[in-house]
């Protein structure tokens, strides 16, 4: 009996040995933290399949600095404190260079405090709530700004839109990109009881009644527009209902902020022509840059029917930066390349430039597009020029006096300008 | 499951004992050991060997409530998780200006849901004391209100098992709300410290993990004299003809109760213990799907054998950690290839392994055996 | 430790007031299940230290009187009684059971992973709360009630063996034995020698009757060549109610008993 | 024009009903085709008006291509085409002003007439006003249906025409309403009360939206015409309130039927076999992904698609279900606790198979015609045609087994091995067959209830996991081994759970209903119809 247990806790700890067995260092490691199981796989897989790709890319042009990349994959789960271990695993025992990952807020936020404790660093490349800026973390993925206020605009000024139905999934996501929208339509003269909210758990499946009060809501004769940031899984049986119900695009239209090129193909489109989605990338866009992304794609997971998507972009500028830095430096080291990357500009796909900002956030165009039968987005509208992410919301009451600024002499994620303190600094 | 545990004391001191050597090679490894040096074991594998005792805890509070008094709770997550809040709103709350937006009441949160204050059942949040008073008494009192409402009516079987699923399953969806309090989906995170000490340090990870092979050695002793006192018996005979014991004197459902409460207790410890070492509790905890690998752990160490649990947690745990880093596209046939396997070829789990080895290992090396 | 003076408490007032020779009073008894009348208007009285026989085709009520004494089943309407002050029916099985009512189930029932020793000593009398379970040790005397009770059922040397390796036979007997350790006022034995060799019977019938006058001993039984060899007072129970009672003479030759026996064995 | 019809158009223009201002001029049908492949976003509403002023046979048809978005022109000379996408991938080509055929054109050399919601919406508008004329009766409605929600649009005279040659009673009640509406609009209160009694009984919601507007207009409408808008808007409340309680219970018995679906494969394996099989979401899974399979396959035969999927999945899922049973549950008898371990593992395997071989991205899987639209009863009323399918086809389910579980002979052994094991071996049936064919049979209909869920949700690997705990939960509540208490609770907690959901939202309902059902459970632990007799304990 006492020989179990040994043997057990031998191996336990054996492999901690293991663990910390330097290995010699001659190949620069990228670690990729994405979900391949569980619920979130479905975004996720495609993400660690383009980071891949960019770094098959990379090395047969040489690598960085004279060294390959190397790929070291690991499997979250879908499982937030799992996100935090494997965070740990990367940078402590595997010792990579730079992770790209996450796709859901809370999975970031359980990365956060183990890689600045680490001091490692993250591309995050998924649209996002804001009212966050690491150190460590860049973000190139949508802030409220660019993706949830521009689409109100739109709706607001082209489409006539008078009554606002707010639908989301019940996370902070939704929460905060509603908060805001709530305090930007009220700016803009809209009235409580032409603001319908309405949130709804993960995974939500029987919209009958929600839709059937949508309807409702939106049979007063004045333009209705429903604002969705229902989150993956649930948005199929949401536009099924739509359809079902009879409402098309010209009665009530939809435009969503998690409806990528990716969720439609796996939906019959067909009820969802001509509802709208935000975003900064659209594989429908016409540009060199964007078909020669999509053909190598397409040839890389050797599947033509596969399609391109926004957080694969996001992943794509944060990959390419990351590499226009390191060479800039002459290192990996994240200090290094952490200035190194503000002021970083890397050409979008969809054309223009994208830059890194002090504030960790990305300048972006964006795009209001409508849904085509094909599953494609068809670019209705678009901004005039790029816009910058803000972390802060000007709109929240808890956060309009905060700015970010990563360059020194401010170098703070969270400053507040009223009472000129970096708060949350120890 | 005839395990006549009476006859033999040693498993005690055996797990006690190793569990002492285990940390004290650890404490020693980890603090006096070069980072380069191959005996030197690294903060990455102390926090994951925490987390592994946490879980091993747990495992041991479910085999006490269904190895021994049959009791398959497919809810023991929402103890571990409820302990687990306990133990966060504690940590949020001493984070105080150091949150993003510097308010010293109100976790950030709470600051962007533009809430004015706390809501009552914060108070007393920031205090040290009350914190372990709500690790015991949260899992504890939803243990004790379920149990004792399921036990006196006497739901028992798969009706209970899809009771306390139910229960769980609510508790996920409602701790989901962002109007709960309990910061929704994100959970509570952004730890700095605990005490004053600073959660990031190696120290500290270090002292965190030496509680929590304390606490697994004191509830390992606990429940061991628990098993073999009288009580015990009657718990083991409840769980084999519940009404026979009822004819005999004894009321049945009260001990259910206890048993139930006290295993949900040291549920709620193991998840208090566990979210200062990982840095997130959040409504994931309480999916029925964590319960039933809690149960899945026992199952596979042995149940029915406290340290049976323990090696079930660990060697599931770790091959979770392993499978996800090696073949990650690939880990979820290996683990529930994993049970199906122990399931069906070693219904007493790993340890009942044990007996067959032995006797293979006498019958290959019988004088090597007499050394 | 006021758990323990509690329950203490409550067990003390549990000893039956006798003072009428009378322990157990069943009046007006009926249960139904779903429209089926299992007991019927049963009346039923049981003198304290007797050794009563029940007889009675299947579905008779035997079981359902037992279940109905016991706990385990709530009369429709009636009223039971221990003794003369104690209604049972304001009691769960565990009260009754440390009240001083025993029971032996039809198929032998006994802690199958529990050693024999330890199947006797939970069934000792004494305090059966969980707080004085976790802290009790057999004292002196205790040891010796187990080791004579161990002796009279014949299990001596397989003490320490698990009680579910024991034959069937064995089984009956340590569930008597447990019975014993109860020290109950009132003992209700179901078929106690179903599956017994002729031997095993015997030593049975001896056991019972020497039970009788410190305890009071109630056996169903089909047994006829058994009930008669132990049987002073005879019940017999017919569609939920007492068809005759009396000695084994007396129902031998009560018209109502042979009517209903061949009538009975007629269809 | 009167002022009330300028206020309400005015009113019109403010809430944003997109009238276009300025048609542009054409000479005909030729020339204002030419126009369109110079249009963009912002020309396209004026160049659609002043198409649709034009009296020609085509402009109608050309209203439908682009409002279906068919409208395509030759990059190289400007042709205009109508090209119509066919089942097999090909296209028909059409040219737009002769209607021939073109078989020389490549789809590639041409280039969309781009729409979007605004455009499509103005063409509906538009076709309203061409349509009133229309041949098909439920054209007609349609268009004076639009034309309900702007009245003014029609001239008085137009209108009396239509409404004398109008043959079709649906389409005549819509004129009266029109007719009322506008004799409404004027400016005396004995024509705004005889309009009133007619506009007493309708439920279209444009009506009450223009009697609601006129209830807070003191000015035109005298205090007894407004204490007679008020009643009528009241008896017009009441009546959609009844409707909405018919709403509510219609989705609460829709909800039901999935969950009566997901559970009755269950309360087979679980309720006659007392396994716990985790793996019964992942043979639900196993349906969906079969039917997307047989649309890959077939891709003519969508509208077929989910008949021929009935029986594949079926034979599908009870396949793997005997699979199951045969390699792993057969061995765990007698452990019921353990085969939830076992089939758990399998749950897993089976879900990462998928992900392997189907990859994890969702898989799309074509709703037929028939399953789209709704039964619009009345204008308040509606009821969607998938989720009434989905009623019948899950009764018709549960009675089919039923029916089998009483009469057949497997149904029969199925039973008598479920009450008494041992006595059926006796009697010679052979038990392990017997097991095999029952977790068969409940695998197969969980794969039934895949093809269903295809039509509802998502198909992908965590397709189950989402229906498992509801699933169990349905069975305990109805009583394990109760077919009729399945039935029984799926309804209850389906209309349960859709009368609380205005009340309290979806979150908080479902948390109510499931904190009531573990209350329900104390009071009686056996659920709903508890099996009776001896042999329970």
């Amino acid at each position: 009996m006492k020989l179990r247990n040994l043997i057990i806790s031998g191996s336990i700890i054996a492999s901690s040995f293991l663990a910390s067995v330097a290995l010699a260092e001659d190949t620069i490691k990228v670690g990729v933290l994405h979900s391949l199981s569980g619920t979130m796989a479905i975004s996720e897989t495609t993400l660690k399949d383009t980071v891949l790709m960019m770094i098959e890319e990379q090395n047969k042009m040489g690598g960085l600095l004279g060294k390959k990349l190397e790929a070291v994959v690991v499997d979250p789960a879908s499982n937030w404190p799992l996100f935090a271990e494997k965070t740990r695993e990367l940078l402590a025992k595997e010792k990579v260079d730079v992770i790209f990952g996450c796709w859901t807020s809370v999975s970031r936020k359980s990365v956060l405090p183990v890689i600045e404790e680490l001091n490692g660093l993250m591309f995050y490349p998924v649209q996002y709530e804001g009212e966050e800026s690491s150190k460590n973390v860049f973000y190139t993925g949508a802030a409220p700004n660019q993706q949830a206020i521009p689409a109100v605009d739109y709706l607001m000024n082209e489409i006539g839109a008078k009554r606002w139905v707010l639908l989301g999934t019940d996370y902070v996501y939704p929460r905060t990109t509603n908060k805001i929208l709530e305090a930007y339509l009220k700016s803009k003269g809209v009235k409580d009881k032409d603001i319908m909210i309405n949130y709804t758990p993960f995974g939500h499946s029987d919209w009958q009644g929600i839709v059937s009060d949508v309807k409702k809501f939106g049979s007063t004769g004045m333009k209705t527009a429903v604002v969705s940031t229902v989150n993956g899984d649930a948005n199929i049986p949401f536009y099924k209902e739509l359809g079902n119900q009879g409402i098309s695009a010209q009665d009530i239209p939809v435009v969503a902020f998690s409806v990528g090129e990716e969720e439609l193909s796996g939906f019959d489109t067909k009820p969802l022509v001509g509802h709208l989605a935000a975003w900064n990338y659209f594989q429908s866009i016409e540009s060199e840059a964007n078909s020669e992304f999509i053909a190598k794609w397409k040839k890389y997971i050797k599947d033509d029917k596969r399609v391109t998507n926004d957080p694969m972009e996001a992943t794509y500028i944060g990959f390419k930066m990351w590499a226009k830095a390191v060479e800039k430096v002459g290192t990996t080291d994240v200090n290094a390349v952490e200035q190194a990357m503000i002021g970083v500009t890397v050409p979008n796909l969809t054309g223009g430039i994208a830059v890194m900002n002090p504030n960790h956030h990305l300048s972006k165009p964006v795009f209001i597009g409508e849904i085509q039968d094909d599953g494609q987005v068809e670019v209705v509208w678009q901004t005039a020029d790029t816009v910058i992410g803000d972390a802060w919301s000007d709109f929240l009451p808890s956060s309009k006096n905060l700015m970010s600024d990563w360059t020194p002499p401010m170098s703070c994620g969270n400053y507040d300008v009223t009472s000129g303190k970096c708060s949350g600094k120890m | 499951m005839n395990y006549p545990i009476s006859k033999f004391s040693s498993p005690l001191q055996r797990v006690t004992g190793l569990l002492f050597v285990m940390t004290l090679y650890v404490v020693i490894a980890n603090t006096f050991f070069a980072p380069d040096s191959f005996w030197h074991v690294s903060d990455y594998s102390v926090t994951l060997l925490g987390k592994y005792l946490c879980y091993a805890l747990l495992a041991l509070a479910v085999d006490l409530v269904w190895g021994y008094c049959g009791i398959l709770s497919l809810g023991h997550g929402a103890f571990f998780a409820l302990g687990g809040y306990a133990m966060g709103m504690y940590l949020m709350r001493q984070i105080g200006e150091r949150g993003v937006y510097g308010n010293p009441d109100l976790p950030d949160f709470m600051v962007f849901l533009s809430w004015d204050s706390l809501p009552w059942f914060w108070w007393g949040s920031d205090s040290f004391v009350w914190m372990i008073v709500m690790v015991v008494l949260a899992p504890g009192l939803l243990a004790y209100i379920f149990g004792a409402m399921a036990f006196r009516s006497r739901v028992s079987g798969v009706y209970l098992s899809i009771m306390t699923q139910a229960m769980t399953y609510a508790l996920l969806l409602a701790f989901f709300r962002n109007e709960m309090g309990f910061g929704g989906n994100n959970g509570l995170t952004d730890f700095k410290d605990i005490l004053g000490f600073s959660l990031q340090s190696s120290g500290t990870r270090l002292t965190l993990f030496v509680l929590t092979t304390v606490f697994l050695g004191l509830a390992y002793f606990i429940c061991h004299r628990i098993v073999n006192s009288k009580a015990g018996k009657v718990v083991m005979a409840i769980r084999d003809a519940e009404s026979r014991t009822r004819f005999v004197g004894y009321n049945t459902a009260k001990y259910k109760v206890a048993i139930f409460t006290f295993s949900a207790v040291l549920a709620g410890i193991a998840g208090a213990l566990y979210v200062p070492q990982v840095g997130i509790i959040n409504p994931g905890e309480f999916s029925p799907i964590n319960s039933i690998e809690m149960v899945i752990w026992v199952a596979i160490g042995g149940r029915g054998t406290l340290y049976g649990a323990i090696v079930g947690a660990l060697v599931v745990s770790y091959a979770k950690t392993r499978f996800t880093a090696i073949m990650p596209e690939a880990w979820l046939f290996a683990l529930g290839g994993l049970f199906v396997l122990v399931t069906l070829l070693l219904p007493k789990g790993l340890v009942g392994l044990w007996p067959t080895v032995k006797t293979k290992a006498q019958q290959l090396w019988p004088k090597e055996k007499a050394l | 430790m006021k758990a323990q003076a509690s329950s203490m408490r409550a067990t003390e007032n549990l000893v039956p007031d006798t003072r009428h020779g009378v322990i157990l009073y069943l009046e007006n008894v009926s249960v139904s299940f779903d429209g089926f009348k299992a007991l019927n208007d049963l009346n039923l009285y049981i003198n304290d230290g007797e050794l009563r026989c029940l007889i009675g085709a299947n579905g008779a009520g035997k079981t359902t009187m037992m279940d109905v004494i016991t706990g385990k089943t709530r009369p429709d309407q009636g009223k039971i009684n221990f003794g003369q002050q104690i209604d049972l029916l304001k009691l769960n099985e565990a009260e009754i059971a440390q009240a001083g009512i025993g029971r032996k189930f039809q198929k032998p029932t006994v802690f199958e992973a529990l050693s024999v020793y330890e199947n006797l000593y939970l069934s000792l009398k004494m305090d059966k709360g969980i707080w004085y379970s976790l802290w009790h040790q057999l004292n002196g005397e205790q040891k010796d009630d187990i080791d004579r009770i161990l002796a009279i059922i014949g299990l001596t040397e397989q003490r320490h063996g698990l009680a579910g390796n024991l034959s069937h036979g064995q089984k009956q007997w340590l569930e008597i034995g447990m019975l014993l350790a109860a020290k109950p006022r009132v003992l209700l034995v179901d078929e106690p020698v179903a599956g017994m060799t002729l031997q095993e019977t015997e030593r049975t019938a001896e056991l019972l009757t020497s039970l009788a006058g410190e305890h009071s001993v109630v056996v169903v039984e089909h047994d006829m060549s058994f009930v008669r060899s132990i049987a002073r007072t005879v019940t017999v129970l017919h569609q939920g109610s007492v068809l005759a009672e009396g000695s084994m003479a007396h129902i031998q030759s009560h018209p109502d008993v042979k009517r209903v026996y061949l009538g009975e064995e007629s269809t | 024009m009167t002022l009330i019809q300028r206020l309400i158009f005015l009113m019109l223009l403010t809430v944003g009903l997109t009238w276009p201002l300025k048609a542009a001029e054409f000479e005909n049908f030729e020339a204002a085709i030419a126009a369109l492949p110079q249009a963009d976003f912002k020309s396209l509403p004026e160049l659609l008006a002043g198409i649709a002023e034009l009296d020609d046979q085509r402009v109608s048809s050309l209203f439908v291509h682009i409002s279906q978005g068919e409208v395509y022109f030759q990059k190289s000379d400007k042709r205009v085409f109508y090209v119509l996408d066919q089942a097999d991938g090909s296209a028909r080509i059409i040219d737009a002003l002769n209607g021939e055929v073109s078989q020389d054109i490549e789809k590639k050399q041409l280039s969309k007439v781009k729409t979007n919601n605004r455009i499509r919406s103005d063409i509906t508008q538009l076709q309203a006003q061409l349509n009133l004329n229309h041949p098909d009766p439920n054209i007609r409605l349609t268009a004076a249906r639009e034309m309900l929600a702007d009245v003014s649009r029609i001239s008085d005279k137009r209108l009396a025409d239509r409404q004398n040659k109008e043959s079709d009673g649906d389409v005549a009640d819509i004129l009266s309403l029109i007719a009322a509406l506008k004799q409404f609009s004027k400016d005396d209160a004995v024509s705004q009360l005889s309009a009133l009694t007619q506009l007493d009984s309708t439920l279209e919601p444009d009506v009450s939206q223009v009697l609601a507007a006129a209830s807070q207009d003191a000015e035109h409408y005298s205090a007894e015409v407004q204490t007679k808008i008020k009643a009528t808007l009241a008896n017009i409340e009441s009546q959609r309130n009844l409707y909405s309680y018919a709403e509510n219970i219609f989705f609460g018995l829709s909800l039901g039927s999935v969950l009566l679906l997901a559970a009755i494969g269950l309360a087979i394996t679980f309720g006659v076999m007392g396994v716990i099989n985790m793996a019964h979401g992942e043979m639900m899974m196993l349906g969906a992904y079969t039917t997307y399979v047989i649309q890959q396959w077939f891709p003519n035969l969508i509208e077929y698609s989910l008949l021929i999927a009935v029986p594949a999945a079926f034979l599908v899922s009870g396949s793997v279900g005997v699979i199951i049973e045969r390699s792993i549950i057969q061995f765990l008898k007698g452990r019921p606790l353990e085969t939830l371990l076992a089939t758990f593992g399998v749950s897993l395997i089976l879900q990462q198979l998928v992900r392997t071989v189907f990859s994890p991205l969702n898989r799309q899987v074509i709703a037929p015609e028939w399953m789209s639209g709704s039964w619009q009863i009345n204008p308040v009323f509606s009821v969607t045609f998938n989720r009434l399918y989905i009623i019948l086809f899950s009764l018709a389910v549960f009675f089919m087994l039923l029916i089998f579980l009483k009469k057949s002979a497997l149904g029969l052994h199925v039973r008598a091995v479920a009450q008494n094991r041992d006595m059926a071996r006796a009697l010679s049936i052979r038990s392990n067959w017997v097991d095999a064919a029952t977790f068969g049979l409940g695998s197969g209909i969980a794969g039934i209830a895949g093809v269903v869920l295809s039509q509802l949700t998502n198909v992908g690997p965590n397709l189950g996991q989402a229906y498992i705990i509801d699933s169990f939960l349905v069975v305990v509540f109805g009583g394990v081994g109760n077919l009729w208490g399945t039935l029984v609770s799926a309804m209850t907690l389906g209309v349960l759970n859709k009368f609380l959901e205005p009340l309290t939202g979806p979150v908080m309902a479902s948390i109510i209903v499931l904190v009531g059902l573990v209350f329900f459970i104390q009071k009686r632990p056996m659920g709903l119809f508890p099996q009776k007799g001896r042999a329970v304990e």
